[in-house]
C-alpha cells in the first residue's frame, strides 16, 4: 500500500465506494467522497486487485489468490500457479477472511493486572513492559525466555531463533496437535526420514485408507480432492472402463469414507490389524511384488500373527473382505495405502503395503530435499511443558498456537502456564491461552503480514500482506525484532526478503525480477527429484495384537473446525458437517445398536469418561459409526475465543492421551439434552431422482439404472420455445467428482454476501446458503447403492421455472441469457416462488442480515445486500458474468469459454462444477456432458422444468466387486 | 351532487400529490450541494477544455469514474500551488503538503447517488460513446455542479430503449 | 288553474296497485307511489317499459372486459419478459383479470346507472311523502288539475284508501318526476 | 354494559395483534414461525378461511335472491354484513404475510415512470383483483340493500341521528321510480355477485392449484374450495345468528325454520366436501405418482395426521347428525355442530397449505412448523376484529332487512290466508 494515504481516510474511501452496509430500500449511500492525495497504484475503485499469498488455516500450505476491492480483501481463491491448491481452496481456507475481519479480534494491546482483569494499554507501554521483562529474564540466566508457536515458515523461524538467541535462550518450540507424528515415526523407523512423503492418489488404481480423511483434513485435502476426482473418473484401464477403487477402513463413515466404494467399519486402533492381515494374505498369495526389494522373510515374521482369519475374528471384519482388499491391492497397476490413525503401526503397515507392491516412487514418494520439520516432536514439547511447570522459564511468548486448549491433559498445560511469571500472548481472537496470559498483544492476521512457507521440498510459498491492518495489530516478527538490539533484520518483511534473497541466488538471474515473479506467482515452485528410499524392516517390531475396549471414544478433526482454529468463524460453524449435517455444535455419533444398549436417543447428553477426564456431548444416533464406538469431532468446546466459539460443545483433547485420537471410554446418559441443529430434513431420497448413482459395471456395459432415462431428453414445449440470442448459461456438475467438502458453499457465502444466521436461526429454518451439499442415505430397497449420496444443490436455472410465473411483480423472471433472475428490490416477499420451487433453493430474508463490524468489510461490493422480507437466490454469480461480458465487449470479442467462472466452480478442489454456454457445443461444460452421456441426468426431470444444470451420476463399484 | 363530489375530488388530488411529494426517492437529485473548494468545472472543462477523463480517469475501465487524487491537481497547478491566502487553492495545498493529517483531507460532497440496489457501472457507457453530459448535464458550463436530470429508472430505461441497450433487469439489479 | 295533489294511503299492496291501474287507465293525472318494499304489483300496474338502467350494467361489464384486455396485454408488451417459458401474451390467465374487471365495472356502472336514472341521492324530499310510507303504508300521490280532484278522491276511496287528502302545490314544488 | 365490555375485549385483542404486526414489519417475518420450507402457513390459512366465510353471505344474499328463496330474507342482511367484514379481514391476511408489506401496492397496476406492472400470469395478482373486486361489489350490493332500511331508520330517528341517517339514506323515499330502477339494478348486482362468488374462491384455490407442489396441484380444487367455502360460511352464519337471536331478541324474526334451512345447506356442502376428500384420495391413488402418494400418505399418517383426522371428524362425520330433523331445529345442537365445522374447515386449509409444503419434492428440505405467538395472536386478532365489527353493526344498524321482512310478512300473511301454513311452521 502506498504511504501517501492514511489508514483512516483509506478505510473511509473504502466505505464510500462500497455498498456494504446499505440495504435495498431507502438508506442513502455515503455522501462524502475523499480523494487520495496520491493515487495508490494497487487500488482502483471498482476494479478488483489480486494478491498471491498463502493460506494459514492448516499445515497444507496452499497458495491463495486474494481478491481485494477498494483495499479490502473480499474473497480468497486458490492460487492457480501454486502446485498444491492449483486455483482451488477448501472452505477453511476461504473462511480465513472471517479470521481477518473477526469482530472478536483483540483490537489493541491489553494487560492483565493483579486482580486478573484486562486493561487497555498503549503499544508503547506494552513494549516497554515486554522489554523490561525480557531484559530481566535474559539476565537471570540461560534459557529463561521461551517462545511457543504453531507451525511456521522458515523466515519467521529464523526471526524467532534470532530473538531467542538475543535473549540468551534457545527455547523456540512449535506445537500443533495434528502434526502426523505417527507417520513421521513410522517413516523414521522404516526409511530413516522424518518428513512426510508425497502422495499421488491419481497414479493409483486402488486406494486403501486406514482412517485417513484425506478429503477433509488429512495432510493436504485440497490437493487430494483434486487427485481423488482424477482417480475416480471413469477411464479406460487395461481394456475396460473402470474407476479407481477405494476402501476406507475406520470407525466412522466420514465424508472421505462416503466417497469410497466400501467402508470397512473397525474400532479405532484395529486399522493396523487389517493392514497387517492384508499383507499376510498378499504374502501368502504371492501378490507381493518380487522386485519390490522387501525382505520377504522379515515381512513373513512381521505378519505371522495376522492371519486373515484371526484378524477377522479379532476385528469382526469378514475374512472375505480382507481377501478382496488384498487381491485388489496386490493386483492393481498402481496402488496406495495411507493411514490417518493415531497408531504408528498402522502407518507402518501402510508404508510396507506400498513398498511390497512396488508403489514407492509411483503413488507415494519421498523427495530428495526434506523441508525443515514444521513442529517439534511430542517428547520435546512435553519436556518443555514440564520445564514450564518447574518454573524454569520467566517469560513465555505464545503465538499461533493454543496449548491450553489443544495439548493433551497429561501435559497439564494450563497448570504449567500458571507457573510462568510472565506470559505474553500474541494473536487474533483471544483464546484459552490468552485467558492465562499477562500481556495480550494483537498480532497481524497472516493476510496482513509477510511470511513464507515450505510445506514440502520444492514448494516455497510467499505470503504477502493483501491489505492494511484492520486493527491496531502488529506483525509477530516485528514485535519480537523490536525487542532486540541491532537485529539482523529490522522487520519480518526484511527477514522474508532475506530468505528469498538466498532462494533467488540459488535460482540465478536478477533478484528484482525473481522477487517480482515470486510475489506475482505467490512463491517459488520447482520440480523435485524423487528420493530413492530403502525399506528397512529389520528394526520393526510387530505390534501387540489388538483388543477392543468395550466402548471406545473416537475423535477426528472436524472437517471445518480442524483443531479448533475454525471455531471462531461463523461460516465454518454454519456449514453443515457433510455426514452428520450438524451445525454450530458438536455431537457424539452413536450407532443405533449401541444407543439401544445405552438407552440414549438423539440430543440426549451423554457423559464420556476416560482415564483423563469427562466430557458431555449430545448424542446423535446414526449408522455412520461403528457399533460400540462413539465419535466426537475435535474443534469445539472452547471456553474463550470469541462469541462464535466460546461455550459451544465439548473438547475431546481434554480427555485423550498425548497424540491419541481414541480411548477406552465409559458412557453414562446424563438425562439432560441439548438439541442438535441441522438444516437437513429427511435423510432418504424416497426414490426421487435428486442425487443419482450408478455402478461402474453398468457404465461399462452401457446400461443406466433401472427406471432412469439414458440421457437428458429434449425439452417438451407446450408453447413456442423462447430464443436466447446471445448466451444461455448452464452448468455441468459431476457428482462422481464431488467430494462433499462444501468449499463451494463457503465460496458462495463469501462471493454473494450470504448472511449467516447462527444456531437458533438454522433451527428455525432460516439458513441462507444458496448452495448446499445434500446428503442422503441409501434406502433399504436399493440394489448396489453408493455408501452415501452427496451432491451440491443450487438453483437449477430452469427454462420452465416454476418460481417465475407465480411472482406477482416480476421479481423472479428469466433473463435473456437463460438465468433465473431475482430482482431483490422488486420483491415484495410473497414467498410463493419458494413454495413452487421443487428444488427448494430460494432463501428468504427473515430478518435484516447482520455482519458484526468489521465482518461487513468482507462484503462484495458488486452484490447488493438484501434486506428483510426479500427472497434471494443463486444466479450463477451474475456479477461475474456481467464483468466478463463487459470485458469482452470492451475488447470487442466474444466471451471466451472458461473466462467466466462462478465462485462455486472456482472453489471446487475436485473440479466437479463446470460452467459455460449451452449454445456453444465446444465449451468445456457441454463437452463434459457429451463425453458422459450415459451419466447425464437432471434433478426431478419429470417435472419438465428444463434445468440449465445437468448432473453426471455418481459412480462406484458394485457390491463385492470393489 | 357537486357539493359532495367536488370537495372529494380536490381532497383526492391533494392526497395523491402529497403522497408523490413526500414519498422517498433516494435517487432524487439534491440541487444545492456546497463543496469544500470552489472548484469550477466551467473553468476546467469549459474554458480550458480539459477532457472529463483526464481527471475522472477510471470511467472507461471501472464502475466508478474516479475522484482525482490531489496529485492530479498539483500536476497542473505546479509551482503556483501556494496561492494567495484565502484563495480557493489553499485547501488543495494543505491537503498536498500535510496529507498525513486527516482534518486536512478534502471532503467532496457527493452530487449523484444511486440507491444500493442499482449496480451502475460507467465502463460500458463510456465505451459506447455516451457523452458524459447525457446524464450529468452541461457540466462544462457549471461553476458548481448541480444535477440536471433526475436519474431514476425511467431515465435509464428511456435511453436504453432508444439505443437498443440491454433491458434485462439483472443488468442493473443484482 | 292551480295544480292539486291528491294524497292517498293504502294498507294493502293490492289496493294501491288497483288504484294505480284505474287512475292510469283513466288518465286523470300524474301518479307517484311510495311503498315500503319493491312491489311488483304496483310496478306492473304502471305498465312502464323495463328500466334502462340495466344498460349501465351492461356497458360497465363490456368496459371491464376491454379494460382487462388492454391492461393485461398492454403491460405485458411493455417489457416482454419471459417467465417460466410462457408466452408474453398468455390468454388463459388474462381471462381471470378480464372477468374480475367485468364484474367490478359492471357493478360500479350499475350503481351509477341506478343513481342517474332514479334520482338518488335526492337532495329534496319528494312531495307528499309521509314517514309511514316507509314502514307499513303504501302512498299514492296524484298530481292533477283541480277539477279532476274530486273524481280522483272518489276513485281512491273506492279502491280502499285509508286516508285521502288534498293539497295545492306550487309550480316550484312539483315533484321532479317526469 | 356487558356489550361494551365485549367490544372493548375484542378491540383490545385487535390492538395486541396490531402491535405484534407492527413489530413483525419492523423486525422481519422471522418473528413468525414460518420457515424453510413452510413459507405459507397460518396467515394464508386465515386468508382462505375468511374468504370462505365471506362466501356464504353472498350465496345467501345473491344466489338465493335469484332463486327467490323465501327463507333468505330474515338472515341475508346478517350474512351479507358478515361477508363484508370477513372480506375485510381476509384482505388483511395477505398483508400480514408479505415480507415487504409497504410495497403491497405493486400487486395492482398503476402508472409509473418505470412502466413496471404486475405479472398478470401470477395467481396472486388474480387474487388481488378477485378479492378487491369482491369487497367492492359486496359493499355496493350490501349498501344498496341497506338504503331503504336506512331511510326507515331515518324516518323514526330523532335529532342528530336523524341527520346522520338522512345523509346515509341518500334521500330514499321508496317512490315507484326509485323502486323501478332499484329492483333491476339490485337484480343485476345479484346476477353479477353470483359468478363473482364462484370465481373468487376458485381464484383463491388456484393460488394452490396453479403451483406444482404435490397436494396443491389439483384440478378439483376450484369446486372443492367453493363448496368448502359455502360450508364454512353457512356454519359461521349459524354460529353468529344463534347467539345474536338470543341477545337481540329476534326470536320472532329468526325462527327454527330458518335454521333448518341453513342446516340443510351445511349438510349438503358437508357431503360435497367429504366427496372431495374421497375423490382427492382416489385421484392420488389413480395417478400412480409416488411423490403425490407420499404427500397424501404424510397428510393422513404423518406428523400432522391427527389434524387431518380431527378435520374429517369435524367436516364429514359430525355434520351427518344434521340428517336428523330434530337436530336441525335444535338451536343449541346446530350451534355446536357449526362450531365444529368452523374448526374443521380452518384445519382443512391448514392441512392443505402447510401440510403439503412440509412434504415437498425435496426430502432434504422437509421441515416442521410451529406457529409463533405472533402468528397466533394475529389469528386471534382477526377473529376479534371480525366479531367486534359484526357486534357493532348488529347493535347499531339494521341487521335484519326490514324492507324484505316487510315483503316477507306480507307474503306470510297471504300464505296464512290461503291456509298454506305448513311452510310457515
Amino acid at each position: 500500500m502506498s504511504s501517501g494515504l492514511s489508514r483512516r481516510s483509506f478505510l473511509k474511501l473504502a466505505a464510500s465506494a462500497s455498498a456494504a452496509a446499505a440495504v435495498p430500500g431507502c438508506e442513502p449511500a455515503a455522501r462524502k467522497l475523499i480523494p487520495y492525495v496520491v493515487a495508490d497504484p494497487n487500488v482502483t475503485p471498482g476494479i478488483p486487485s489480486f494478491f498471491a499469498t498463502i493460506c494459514n488455516e492448516c499445515p497444507a500450505g496452499c497458495g491463495l489468490l486474494a481478491t481485494v476491492r477498494e483495499g479490502r480483501a473480499t474473497h480468497l481463491d486458490g492460487n492457480p500457479e501454486d502446485p498444491i491448491s492449483q486455483g482451488s481452496i477448501c472452505a477453511r481456507g476461504q473462511a480465513g477472511l472471517q479470521g481477518l475481519y473477526n469482530p472478536d479480534r483483540l483490537p489493541h494491546p491489553m494487560s492483565r493486572n493483579a486482580g486478573g482483569t484486562l486493561t487497555r494499554v498503549s503499544w508503547d507501554d506494552a513494549m516497554k513492559t515486554v522489554n523490561s521483562k525480557l531484559g530481566a529474564a535474559s539476565k537471570a540466566g540461560k534459557d529463561r525466555v521461551a517462545f511457543l508457536g504453531g507451525a511456521q515458515g522458515p523466515s519467521l523461524r529464523d526471526v524467532m531463533s534470532a530473538w531467542a538467541a538475543a535473549n540468551n535462550s534457545s527455547r523456540v518450540l512449535y506445537y500443533s496437535p495434528f502434526s502426523n507424528q505417527g507417520m513421521r515415526e513410522a517413516a523414521e523407523t522404516l526409511f530413516g526420514r522424518r518428513d512426510l512423503p508425497v502422495f499421488r492418489i491419481d497414479q493409483a488404481e486402488v486406494l486403501i485408507s486406514f482412517g485417513a480423511n484425506f478429503l477433509e483434513t488429512w495432510i493436504s485435502p485440497v490437493e487430494f480432492g483434486r487427485q481423488y476426482s482424477e482417480f475416480r473418473a471413469p477411464k479406460e484401464r487395461r481394456g475396460s472402463t473402470t474407476i479407481g477403487r477405494a476402501f476406507y477402513v475406520g470407525p466412522r463413515l466420514s465424508t472421505t469414507a462416503a466417497k469410497c466404494d466400501e467402508w470397512i467399519a473397525v474400532a479405532p486402533g484395529a486399522e493396523t490389524e487389517i493392514g497387517f492381515a492384508i499383507l499376510s494374505v498378499m504374502l501368502k498369495q504371492r501378490w507381493v511384488s518380487q522386485n519390490s526389494g522387501v525382505d520377504l522373510d522379515a515381512l513373513a515374521k512381521l505378519v505371522a500373527s495376522y492371519d486373515a482369519a484371526a484378524v477377522g475374528k479379532r476385528t469382526g471384519v469378514p475374512v472375505d473382505t480382507i481377501n478382496r482388499m488384498a487381491e485388489a491391492f496386490g493386483k492393481a497397476n498402481g496402488a496406495l495405502a495411507i493411514s490417518g490413525s493415531d497408531d504408528p503401526a498402522s502407518h507402518l503397515a501402510a508404508f510396507v503395503l506400498n513398498s511390497a507392491t512396488g508403489n514407492f516412487g509411483k503413488t507415494v514418494m519421498f523427495l530428495q530435499d526434506a523441508p525443515q520439520g514444521a513442529t517439534n516432536k511430542a517428547e520435546v514439547v512435553k519436556s518443555f511443558v514440564d520445564d514450564l511447570r518447574a518454573g524454569k522459564i520467566d517469560v513465555l511468548v505464545v503465538a499461533g498456537t493454543n496449548p491450553v486448549y489443544s495439548m493433551p491433559p497429561e501435559y497439564r498445560a494450563a497448570e504449567a502456564l500458571q507457573k510462568v511469571p510472565f506470559v505474553i500472548w500474541a494473536g487474533g481472537v483471544p483464546d484459552e491461552t490468552a485467558a492465562m496470559a499477562n500481556l495480550l498483544l494483537p498480532m497481524h492476521h497472516p493476510l496482513e503480514s509477510w511470511r513464507d512457507r515450505n510445506p514440502r521440498a520444492g514448494i516455497w510459498g510467499l505470503g504477502q500482506p493483501v491489505m492494511q491492518p484492520v486493527f491496531e495489530s502488529r506483525d509477530l516478527g516485528d514485535i519480537v525484532l523490536s525487542t532486540i538490539q541491532n537485529p539482523k533484520w529490522a522487520t519480518s518483511a526484511e527477514a522474508v526478503k532475506a530468505t528469498w534473497q538466498d532462494l533467488g541466488t540459488k535460482a540465478g538471474g536478477s533478484f528484482d525480477d525473481f522477487w517480482v515473479k515470486a510475489r506475482r506467482e505467490g512463491g517459488l515452485f520447482q520440480d523435485q527429484h524423487v528420493a530413492d528410499v530403502k525399506l528397512n524392516l529389520a528394526s520393526v517390531q510387530a505390534p501387540a495384537p489388538y483388543t477392543a475396549p468395550e466402548i471406545s471414544l473416537y475423535s477426528y478433526p472436524h472437517i471445518f473446525l480442524y483443531d479448533g482454529r475454525g471455531a471462531d468463524k461463523p461460516w465454518l460453524q454454519e456449514l453443515p458437517e457433510p455426514i452428520s449435517q450438524i451445525v454450530w455444535d458438536d455431537w457424539a455419533e452413536i450407532h443405533p445398536d449401541t444407543a439401544r444398549k445405552l438407552e440414549v436417543t438423539d440430543n440426549a447428553i451423554v457423559e464420556l469418561k476416560t482415564e483423563f477426564g469427562i466430557i458431555q456431548v449430545p448424542a446423535l444416533v446414526r449408522p455412520t459409526v461403528m457399533p460400540d464406538v462413539i465419535a466426537v469431532p475435535f474443534g469445539l468446546g472452547h471456553t474463550a475465543m470469541g462469541r462464535y466459539a466460546a461455550n459451544v460443545g465439548a473438547n475431546p483433547f481434554a480427555v485423550l492421551g498425548a497424540g491419541r485420537m481414541s480411548a477406552s471410554v465409559t458412557v453414562r446418559p446424563t438425562g439432560d439434552s441439548r438439541k442438535l441443529v441441522t438444516p437437513l430434513g429427511k435423510s432418504e431420497q424416497l426414490g426421487r431422482s435428486i442425487v443419482e448413482a450408478m455402478t461402474i459395471e453398468q457404465l461399462a456395459a452401457g446400461e443406466v439404472p433401472e427406471g432412469h432415462e439414458p440421457e437428458v431428453k429434449g425439452p417438451y414445449e407446450f408453447y413456442p420455445a423462447w430464443d436466447y440470442p446471445k448466451h444461455k448459461w448452464g452448468m455441468t456438475i459431476d457428482v462422481n467428482a464431488c467430494i462433499g467438502c462444501s468449499s463451494c458453499v463457503a465460496a458462495c457465502y463469501a462471493e454473494n454476501n450470504v448472511p449467516f444466521v447462527g444456531k437458533e436461526g438454522v433451527d428455525n429454518g432460516h439458513i441462507m446458503s444458496w448452495i448446499r451439499i445434500e446428503r442422503f442415505y441409501p434406502e433399504a430397497h436399493e440394489e448396489n447403492p453408493p455408501l452415501m449420496y452427496l451432491a451440491p444443490i443450487l438453483c437449477q436455472q430452469c427454462d420452465h421455472a416454476p418460481c417465475e410465473p407465480v411472482c406477482p411483480v416480476f421479481a423472479s423472471y428469466h433473463t435473456e441469457e437463460g438465468l433465473n433472475g431475482q430482482i431483490y428490490n422488486r420483491c415484495v416477499g410473497t414467498r410463493y416462488c419458494e413454495n413452487n420451487c421443487p428444488y427448494k433453493v430460494r432463501r428468504f430474508n427473515w430478518f435484516l442480515p447482520e455482519w458484526p463490524s468489521p465482518l461487513n468489510l468482507q462484503l462484495n461490493p458488486d452484490v447488493a445486500v438484501r434486506g428483510a422480507g426479500v427472497m434471494e437466490k443463486c444466479t450463477f454469480c451474475i456479477q461475474r458474468i456481467q464483468y466478463g461480458e463487459l470485458d469482452a465487449l470492451q475488447e470487442k470479442r466474444a466471451v471466451r469459454d472458461g473466462e467466466i467462472v462462478p465462485a462455486c466452480a472456482q472453489a471446487c478442489p475436485a473440479h466437479a462444477i463446470t460452467f459455460g454456454d449451452i449454445k456453444d457445443p465446444a465449451s468445456a461444460m457441454m463437452r463434459r456432458r457429451d463425453q458422459n452421456k450415459l451419466r447425464n441426468y437432471q434433478i426431478l426431470s419429470e417435472l419438465n422444468t428444463q434445468p440449465a444444470v445437468v448432473y453426471l451420476r455418481d459412480l462406484h463399484s458394485a457390491k463385492g466387486k470393489a | 351532487m357537486n357539493r359532495i363530489m367536488l370537495p372529494l375530488a380536490v381532497l383526492l388530488l391533494i392526497g395523491g400529490l402529497s403522497t408523490l411529494a413526500f414519498s422517498q426517492r433516494p435517487w432524487a437529485p439534491r440541487p444545492d450541494v456546497e463543496q469544500p473548494i470552489p472548484f469550477s468545472h466551467r473553468i476546467h472543462a469549459g474554458v480550458n477544455q480539459i477532457p472529463c477523463q483526464y481527471c475522472h480517469n477510471l470511467a472507461s475501465r471501472s464502475s466508478e469514474p474516479g475522484i482525482p487524487p490531489v496529485s492530479r491537481c498539483v500536476g497542473c497547478h505546479g509551482n503556483k500551488i501556494a496561492g494567495a491566502p484565502g484563495s480557493g487553492i489553499v485547501p488543495v495545498t494543505r491537503a498536498w503538503m500535510d496529507h498525513s493529517q486527516p482534518p486536512f483531507e478534502i471532503r467532496w460532497n457527493r452530487v449523484y447517488t444511486l440507491p444500493d440496489f442499482v449496480r451502475f457501472t460507467h465502463r460500458p457507457h463510456i465505451f459506447e460513446g455516451i457523452p458524459c453530459q447525457r446524464c450529468h448535464g452541461p457540466v462544462q458550463t457549471m461553476d458548481r455542479v448541480v444535477p440536471v436530470e433526475e436519474i431514476n429508472m425511467g431515465f435509464c430505461i428511456d435511453c436504453h430503449t432508444e439505443r437498443h441497450a440491454s433491458l434485462d433487469c439483472v443488468s442493473c439489479h443484482h | 288553474m292551480s295544480t292539486i295533489a291528491v294524497i292517498a294511503s293504502f294498507g294493502e299492496e293490492d289496493q294501491c296497485a288497483q288504484a294505480v291501474h284505474e287512475l292510469r287507465t283513466a288518465e286523470l293525472g300524474e301518479l307517484q307511489t311510495f311503498s315500503p318494499f319493491p312491489s311488483h304489483k304496483i310496478q306492473h300496474s304502471f305498465a312502464r317499459p323495463k328500466s334502462r338502467a340495466r344498460w349501465a350494467t351492461f356497458t360497465g361489464g363490456v368496459t371491464g372486459v376491454l379494460t382487462g384486455l388492454a391492461i393485461t396485454i398492454g403491460t405485458s408488451w411493455e417489457w416482454n419478459l419471459n417467465v417460466g417459458g410462457k408466452p408474453v401474451v398468455s390468454w388463459p390467465p388474462f381471462i381471470v383479470i378480464c372477468f374480475e374487471l367485468m364484474i367490478l365495472l359492471g357493478g360500479i356502472f350499475g350503481l351509477l346507472g341506478f343513481f342517474a336514472f332514479s334520482g338518488v341521492p335526492a337532495l329534496e324530499p319528494a312531495f307528499g311523502y309521509s314517514e309511514r310510507f316507509g314502514s307499513d303504508l303504501f302512498g299514492l300521490v296524484v298530481r292533477c288539475d283541480e277539477p279532476k280532484a274530486s273524481r280522483i278522491e272518489a276513485m281512491l276511496r273506492e279502491a280502499g284508501a285509508q286516508e285521502v287528502s288534498r293539497e295545492i302545490i306550487n309550480q316550484e314544488r312539483v315533484v321532479a318526476d317526469a | 354494559m356487558l356489550y361494551w365490555a365485549w367490544i372493548l375485549f375484542c378491540f383490545t385483542l385487535v390492538g395486541v395483534a396490531a402491535a405484534l404486526w407492527a413489530r413483525q414489519i419492523y423486525v422481519g417475518l422471522g418473528v413468525s414461525g414460518l420457515r424453510q420450507p413452510v413459507m405459507w402457513a397460518i396467515y394464508i390459512t386465515n386468508f382462505v378461511f375468511w374468504v370462505g366465510i365471506a362466501h356464504s353471505g353472498t350465496l345467501i344474499s345473491a344466489i338465493l335472491f335469484l332463486f327467490r328463496t323465501k327463507w333468505r330474507t330474515a338472515v341475508y342482511r346478517a350474512a351479507e354484513t358478515m361477508t363484508i367484514f370477513a372480506v375485510m379481514t381476509a384482505g388483511l391476511c395477505p398483508l400480514f404475510h408479505l415480507g415487504r408489506v409497504w410495497n403491497a401496492y405493486w400487486l395492482l397496476p398503476y402508472p409509473n415512470e418505470r412502466s413496471l406492472q404486475p405479472d398478470f400470469r401470477s395467481p396472486l395478482v388474480w387474487d388481488a383483483f378477485a378479492v378487491s373486486t369482491y369487497l367492492t361489489v359486496s359493499l355496493l350490493f350490501w349498501s344498496m340493500g341497506l338504503i331503504p332500511d336506512l331511510a326507515n331508520v331515518r324516518d323514526h330517528a330523532q335529532g342528530i341521528r336523524k341527520k346522520i341517517f338522512a345523509v346515509l339514506a341518500l334521500g330514499w323515499q321508496g317512490t315507484d321510480r326509485q323502486w323501478r330502477h332499484y329492483s333491476i339494478i339490485y337484480l343485476l348486482m345479484a346476477g353479477l355477485a353470483t359468478p363473482l362468488v364462484l370465481s373468487v374462491h376458485s381464484v383463491v384455490s388456484w393460488d394452490f392449484a396453479m403451483a406444482q407442489l404435490p397436494g396443491w396441484h389439483s384440478t378439483i380444487f376450484a369446486p372443492y374450495f367453493v363448496a368448502g367455502a359455502i360450508f364454512s360460511g353457512v356454519a359461521m352464519v349459524i354460529t353468529l345468528l344463534v347467539p345474536m337471536r338470543k341477545l337481540l331478541h329476534l326470536e320472532e324474526l329468526l325462527t327454527p325454520w330458518h335454521f333448518d334451512n341453513l342446516a340443510k345447506v351445511v349438510l349438503l356442502t358437508s357431503l360435497i366436501v367429504s366427496y372431495s376428500y374421497l375423490f382427492e384420495t382416489f385421484m392420488t391413488w389413480y395417478s400412480a405418482d409416488p411423490i403425490e402418494q407420499m404427500t397424501f400418505h404424510m397428510r393422513y399418517f404423518g406428523p400432522w395426521g391427527y389434524l387431518f383426522w380431527i378435520m374429517v371428524l369435524c367436516n364429514c362425520i359430525i355434520p351427518l347428525f344434521l340428517f336428523f330433523p330434530s337436530v336441525r331445529v335444535n338451536l343449541l345442537q346446530i350451534w355446536i355442530i357449526s362450531i365444529f365445522v368452523n374448526i374443521g374447515m380452518w384445519l382443512e386449509r391448514f392441512v392443505i397449505i402447510a401440510g403439503s409444503l412440509r412434504v415437498n419434492f425435496e426430502p432434504a428440505q422437509w421441515g416442521p412448523y410451529h406457529p409463533s405467538i405472533t402468528e397466533i395472536m394475529i389469528t386471534v386478532g382477526t377473529f376479534a376484529w371480525f366479531l367486534g365489527l359484526f357486534s357493532l353493526f348488529a347493535k347499531h344498524a339494521p341487521i335484519i332487512s326490514m324492507t324484505e321482512m316487510k315483503e316477507g310478512i306480507m307474503w306470510l300473511r297471504k300464505a296464512l290466508k290461503k291456509g298454506d301454513s305448513t311452510k310457515a311452521a
